[in-house]
């Protein structure tokens, strides 16, 4: 198990970049902690793939290195990286049987056969696939079959990562919830590095202790769920995590104050800024309604009721026909045409300057 | 106006079984099942794609079970984004319209305004290969939408998107059918939410069976069986066994008393449904935290009892360890009861909740 | 009622039984009758063919020379087809120009290139006994030994249809997932375990069709043998193919031929297709 | 890759490319030779080992008791290779077709055991139907006529064009030609206004492999054939029997094979973009 880091670490499938936009990947500084959940997200070519490629060794990039505990292995082949990959169409050696499958990189290693049976054992266990151990492996259900690719990995005792590339894409909707708490159980119990690509971000939200936000090849945020929940970094942020996206307000600068008429909030207008746009965004879980105009900030009319089971989703319509939406679990109780207050929590507004969150509101 | 009668299949995998249902137009209804449930399979045998071994299909009264598909005037659109790889985008909307035998310009007119109504205006004469996922089943929505056929059907369209895209089409839905407000809009889902969320009249699905259907909102609050509970809910609802002995339900070490929220049925054994919101913290029961999730702007929380697990979710973000102890209390007003057979048996005196 | 389905199936099939189903029936009968040089014309001799055909050692060891020649040269062409296509696989430099190159022999006529064959193995004037005598190997009487024949025409077939092996198994490769092999890598796995189980097993469904094909081919051997051997020295190379053409051609006993032929068919049907039940479990496994 | 390996494949290819070329460059070298430098034992390179004569060459082109009229065989190949390929493929690509998508039912015949009558006829010995194709023709007096040897050579493709396309139709979604009936085509329509228009790559693929069998076949042309029509192969298998030079032969064999040596440059790219993967299985 190791520390990753990748130091500027970049990737141009051309071989003379010349602009940003012959960067698949744009070049990026992080840091991995060892036995955490770490998850790439971001729409599809946005570089996440390419991201996973380089680690697992696959694509050597074009730019900056890659370290594993400190050891330089940009240039290391795939085979000697120590890191485990599960891939969205499950891998399974087909003649053999899931107990073959899990001894396999083992018996590739050498490994004594008794000391092989005991560490097949324990992951079997721990995977719970104890009673399927002697089935042919292609006889499973895909749930399984990623299981047993996982499997492959923990066998190992080398593993600095396990990277789970869209692992849940093939499995049905009632097993997904499953396979993803199973994950997180193994990560808990393991302490192994798990770093998984999606473009869910609930999927992501659940599972991992970090995420990185990715598109077009750069990386847009990169931090712990709560954070990019309450403080996404740009619009992109805002937008892509949460659901529904963060509502964006424009505001107008006015005496030294930036407002809008929608609402009966204010943000400072920064000295010295010369920028064009100026947004307020507010997450829908943070607008509270009330029937009543107490300390509410605005009014908004109701055009819209979503309902989603648990909780629902409100769309308003405020006084200058700026329309956001709200997230709640009293939607039940509330009719369309109704005119609710609205209230949020200073903090919860954030300013963005240009499609940045400003340095205020950090 | 659609009528289908005992529609039965002998498929392979998955078959219908006397399934009759009465669909009107102007309405959207959402068919909501697991993988396997049969929705495919019933949107197939509309069409007549799929042969019938016992029932009938009635549009606007006259039996269509026979008539050949070119004729049902139905449109589907599949879960692949299938469209016509060597015809331009214009051409392959155009291409229903050709077949009607409206002239080339006319076609081609009216498709250009089908594909500016699914905002791809601009991609008119580029090859369906050449556009994104989101704007291929964009072109497979307008194809199908341009015949302006008395019933669309839609087979999890979205569900080979990305996860914003779905997001994005599903938001856009509404104005997207707008065209086609005469039709009967089928519209099938694995997903409760959008099946609520789109749906004027939800259908759920199970073991090729209509077992529900409603009002997306009074389902999902009066879930007639544990079947129809378990398929709406998501995050998952969790059962747990218990009994109904001399006026009080017990289920481990819990015990509840009736109350104003719930009337306890006659003796005997029960099946415990609770939603996340019919628990929540500080309470009587001890429950060890097995995985704590973050979800937006709430903590997910998986329990272990003594007597089985549940899910729970705590508004906020939270940090919980695995492992550790939660005193948590549940919400009787919020649980919901099932006969060993299935049926929904919880009584409220409020029914609003 | 002509439905659009029998549109599409019909004309094939209609055109198909025409022209093979007369000839079928029509060997069927010919086989009970003693047709021949002397005597032309339809009798009736019962089965007395057949009970010649099972007295016929020239005719079963044309068969067992068949079976060797087919499953050695058809194993050959498998083992070279699939390492060539192995090889090339990957970006190799000039990969482009050697694949064209490894198909060309395929598309050639087999009775022509025998010609030249003939002229290669030729025994005074032709090269390879002018090069092997470069490194002190005297004269292989390559089509006149019997050995020397049976070589020869193996070293024909194997060149003449390893292509066709080539060219399956390379398409096979080409469309294979990349997912295996980085499992594979990761897992440690090298060169030759990642061919075992990786490759081979993927590439299975298309080795049992590409086998099947080529022994169906192989089978009907007779134009290389025609012309590169006449089928000697004596009957060294004779062929079952080659037998029955000189009973039924040569000898013009039309009759007699018919029953070889049909029970040369049957043996046929019968051995190929115990040995494609036999490459699927060997191959696949046991069920599905 | 390490070092052993790589050097063991090159000189594997390199060895197998030798291989190949051999008896061409051979026979190159041999249709430049006169009747001395034959005798004289084997010799290859012209100028250094014999002085090189064109006799072989212009002997094709001659008419009249010296030479091998090669132009005669070439346009009877050409014909009969061309007509039973493309009448093959048409018939062979609706059967295919059909059978890829409707189920047919026979008694207890079904759409496999109909799929496996028709690509069974590749077992058929030719031996087996020479014989009777050899009355059936003369009762139909297209004995020794192109018409004859196209009715045998579709026989003889038909199973090779209906091997190729059921496989590459199993590859098109079934869901196109629904579509397809959805937006109002008749199963007939569906598959000429969508389904064949996206089948070029295995129509290419079939028609290859047809027109490398058709041209390739000996047998039949050499049991059904005699001086009306003449097929390249029958033609030089005579000249073969007969005491023609070395020197015409090479070149006649050149001659004969070049044109589908083509044929494996446009095959090569097919089988390298992997559109061959759903047509051979």
């Amino acid at each position: 198990m190791a520390k990753i880091v990748l130091e500027n670490l970049g990737h141009s499938y051309l071989p003379n970049p010349k602009g940003e936009h012959d960067f698949a990947l744009k070049p990026v500084n992080l840091t991995w902690q060892d036995g955490k959940t770490y998850a790439l997200l971001g729409p599809s070519g946005c570089g996440k793939t390419t991201m996973l490629n380089i680690i697992s060794g696959l694509v050597p990039p074009s730019h900056g290195r890659l370290l594993f505990d400190d050891q330089d292995v940009t240039k290391v082949p795939t085979s000697a990286r120590n890191i485990a990959q599960v891939f969205q169409f499950p891998v399974i050696y087909s003649t053999k049987t899931v107990r073959q499958n899990l001894a396999f990189p083992l018996e590739c290693r050498g490994m004594a056969p008794a000391k092989i049976k005991q560490r097949v054992a324990e992951v079997a266990t721990l995977l719970d696939l104890d009673y399927a151990l002697d089935m042919p492996a292609r006889k499973l259900s895909a749930d399984q079959k990623q299981l047993i690719s996982l499997g492959r990995g923990l066998v190992r005792e080398d593993v600095s990562a396990i990277l789970l590339d869209e692992p849940l894409t093939v499995i049905d909707p009632q097993m997904k919830f499953m396979l993803r708490r199973k994950l997180r159980e193994i990560n808990r119990q393991t302490g192994m590095t798990m770093i998984l690509v999606t473009h869910d971000q609930s999927e992501a939200m659940s599972f991992a202790d970090e995420i990185v936000v990715m598109k077009d090849g750069l990386l847009q945020q990169s931090g712990t769920p709560e954070e990019l929940f309450s403080r996404p970094q740009n619009d992109f942020v805002g937008y892509f995590i949460g659901s529904p996206p963060m509502n964006m307000i424009t505001l107008e600068p006015n005496l030294g104050l930036l407002c809008t008429a929608a609402l009966n909030l204010t943000k400072p207008l920064p000295l010295e800024s010369n920028a064009t746009v100026y947004q307020m965004g507010i997450r829908p879980e943070h607008i509270v309604m009330a029937a009543k105009e107490t300390n509410s900030i605005g009014m908004g009319k109701i055009i819209k009721i979503e309902h989603l089971g648990v909780d629902g989703i409100v769309t308003l319509e405020l006084p200058t026909g700026v329309v956001i939406k709200a997230k709640t679990r009293k939607h039940t109780e509330m009719n369309v045409g109704n005119t609710m207050g609205i209230s949020v929590c200073d903090e919860d507004a954030l300013l963005y300057i240009d499609g940045t969150l400003s340095s205020s509101s950090r | 106006m659609l009528q289908i009668d005992h529609l039965t299949t002998a498929d392979a995998k998955v078959s219908l079984d006397d399934v009759s249902f009465l669909f009107e137009a102007g309405n959207i209804y959402t068919i909501l099942g697991r993988t396997g449930a049969g929705k495919t399979e019933l949107l197939r045998a509309l069409m007549g794609l799929n042969p019938l071994t016992d029932g009938e299909v009635k549009l606007d009264k006259e039996n269509i079970t026979k008539r050949p598909i070119r004729d049902r005037n139905m449109s589907l659109v599949y879960q692949q984004f299938i469209n016509y790889p060597h015809l331009s985008v214009l051409d392959n909307v155009a291409f229903p319209l050709r077949r009607q035998g409206k002239k080339k310009a006319q076609a081609q007119a009216l498709a250009s305004t089908m594909l500016g109504t699914v905002g791809l205006g601009d991609f008119l004469h580029r090859r369906p290969s050449q556009l994104s996922g989101g704007q291929q089943q964009r072109v497979a929505l307008a194809r199908a939408m341009v015949k302006q056929s008395s019933i669309l059907m839609l087979d999890e369209p979205l569900a080979n998107l990305d996860y914003k895209l779905r997001e994005q089409l599903r938001e856009e839905f509404p104005r997207l059918v707008s065209d086609n407000e005469e039709s009967v809009i089928l519209y099938t889902t694995t997903e409760p939410r959008e099946a609520m969320e789109l749906g004027n009249t939800m259908i759920v699905m199970h073991d090729g069976k209509i077992i529900a259907s409603g009002a997306p909102a009074d389902l999902f609050a009066n879930p007639p069986t544990k079947d129809t509970a378990s398929v709406i809910s998501d995050p998952p609802i969790s059962f747990i066994s218990g009994f109904v002995s001399n006026k009080t339900l017990y289920f481990g070490e819990g015990q509840i008393a009736p109350s104003d929220g719930l009337q306890l049925p006659p003796d005997g054994p029960v099946t415990i449904a609770l939603r996340p919101n019919a628990i929540e913290r500080g309470g009587d029961f001890s429950a060890k935290i097995g995985l704590s999730e973050f979800s937006g702007s709430q903590t997910i929380i998986h329990l272990d009892f003594a007597f089985g697990r549940a899910i729970m979710m705590v508004d906020g973000i939270e940090a919980f360890n695995s492992g550790d102890d939660l005193r948590i209390s549940i919400q009787a007003e919020q649980m919901m009861l099932f006969a060993p057979d299935g049926r929904n048996i919880t009584i409220r005196d409020n029914q609003d909740g | 009622m002509l439905s659009s389905k029998h549109f599409f199936l019909l004309p094939a099939l209609l055109t198909l039984v025409a022209i093979i189903l007369f000839p079928l029936l029509f060997t069927v009968r010919v086989s009970f009758s003693s047709w021949d040089v002397f005597q032309s014309g339809l009798d009736f001799i019962g089965g007395r063919n057949y009970v010649r055909v099972f007295e016929d050692d020239r005719f079963w060891q044309s068969l067992q020379r068949l079976s060797l020649l087919s499953i050695i040269s058809v194993s050959l062409q498998y083992t070279l087809g699939f390492a060539l296509a192995l090889a090339v696989w990957k970006q190799v430099r000039g990969g482009r120009l050697l694949r064209v190159l490894f198909l060309i022999p395929m598309m050639t006529t087999p009775v022509v290139m025998s010609v030249i064959w003939r002229t290669v193995f030729h025994e005074s004037l032709g090269p390879v006994n002018d090069i092997l005598s470069v490194f002190g190997v005297g004269p292989v009487p390559w089509l006149s030994s019997a050995m020397g024949a049976f070589i020869s025409v193996l070293i024909v077939e194997v060149w003449q249809w390893t292509p066709f092996m080539f060219l399956l198994l390379l398409a096979g490769l080409v469309s294979l997932p990349k997912e295996p092999y980085l499992a594979a890598a990761i897992d440690g796995a090298g060169t030759w375990r990642t061919f075992w189980q990786v490759t081979f097993p993927l590439m299975a469904p298309i080795t049992i069709g590409a086998l099947i094909i080529r022994l169906i081919e192989a089978s009907k051997i007779m134009d290389t043998v025609y012309v590169l051997t006449s089928g000697g020295p004596g009957t060294a190379t004779e062929t079952s193919s080659y037998y029955i053409y000189i009973r039924g051609l040569r000898d013009f006993q039309i009759g007699y031929s018919a029953a070889l032929s049909l029970v040369y068919l049957v043996i046929m049907v019968i051995s190929l297709t115990i040995i494609a039940k036999l490459l699927l479990r060997m191959l696949v496994g046991r069920d599905e | 890759m390490n070092k052993f390996y790589h050097t063991l494949k090159t000189i594997f290819l390199l060895g197998w490319s030798i291989f190949v070329v051999f008896p061409f460059l051979w026979a190159l070298s041999t249709s430049f030779k006169d009747a001395n430098a034959i005798t004289s034992g084997a010799t290859y390179i012209p100028w250094v080992d014999f002085e090189p004569s064109t006799q072989g060459w212009t002997s094709l082109f001659t008419t009249g008791s010296r030479g091998i009229n090669i132009i005669g065989p070439f346009i009877d190949s050409a014909a009969v290779t061309l007509i039973a390929s493309l009448v093959s493929l048409i018939l062979g690509t609706l059967a295919a077709y059909g059978l890829s998508r409707f189920e047919y039912r026979l008694g207890f015949v079904k759409n496999a055991d109909i799929t496996f009558f028709f690509i069974s006829q590749r077992i058929m010995p030719p031996i087996v139907l020479a014989i009777p194709f050899f009355l059936m023709l003369k009762e139909l007096g297209a004995l020794d006529t192109i018409f004859g040897l196209v009715l045998v050579y579709v026989a003889l493709l038909l199973p090779i064009a209906v091997w190729v396309m059921t496989d590459f139709f199993a590859g098109i979604p079934k869901e196109l030609d629904e579509m397809a009936m959805t937006d109002g085509c008749t199963p007939i329509g569906a598959f000429f206004r969508v389904i064949l228009p996206n089948s070029v790559p295995g129509l290419v693929v079939a028609g290859m492999f047809c027109l490398i069998f058709g041209w390739n076949d000996f047998f039949f042309a050499f049991t059904l054939t005699f001086t009306e029509t003449q097929l390249l192969p029958v033609s030089i298998v005579s000249l073969n029997s007969s005491v023609t030079p070395w020197w015409s032969l090479s070149a006649f064999a050149l001659i004969s094979v070049a044109p589908l040596a083509l044929v494996a440059v446009v095959v090569e790219r097919y089988m390298s973009r992997g559109t061959m993967s759903g047509a051979i299985r």
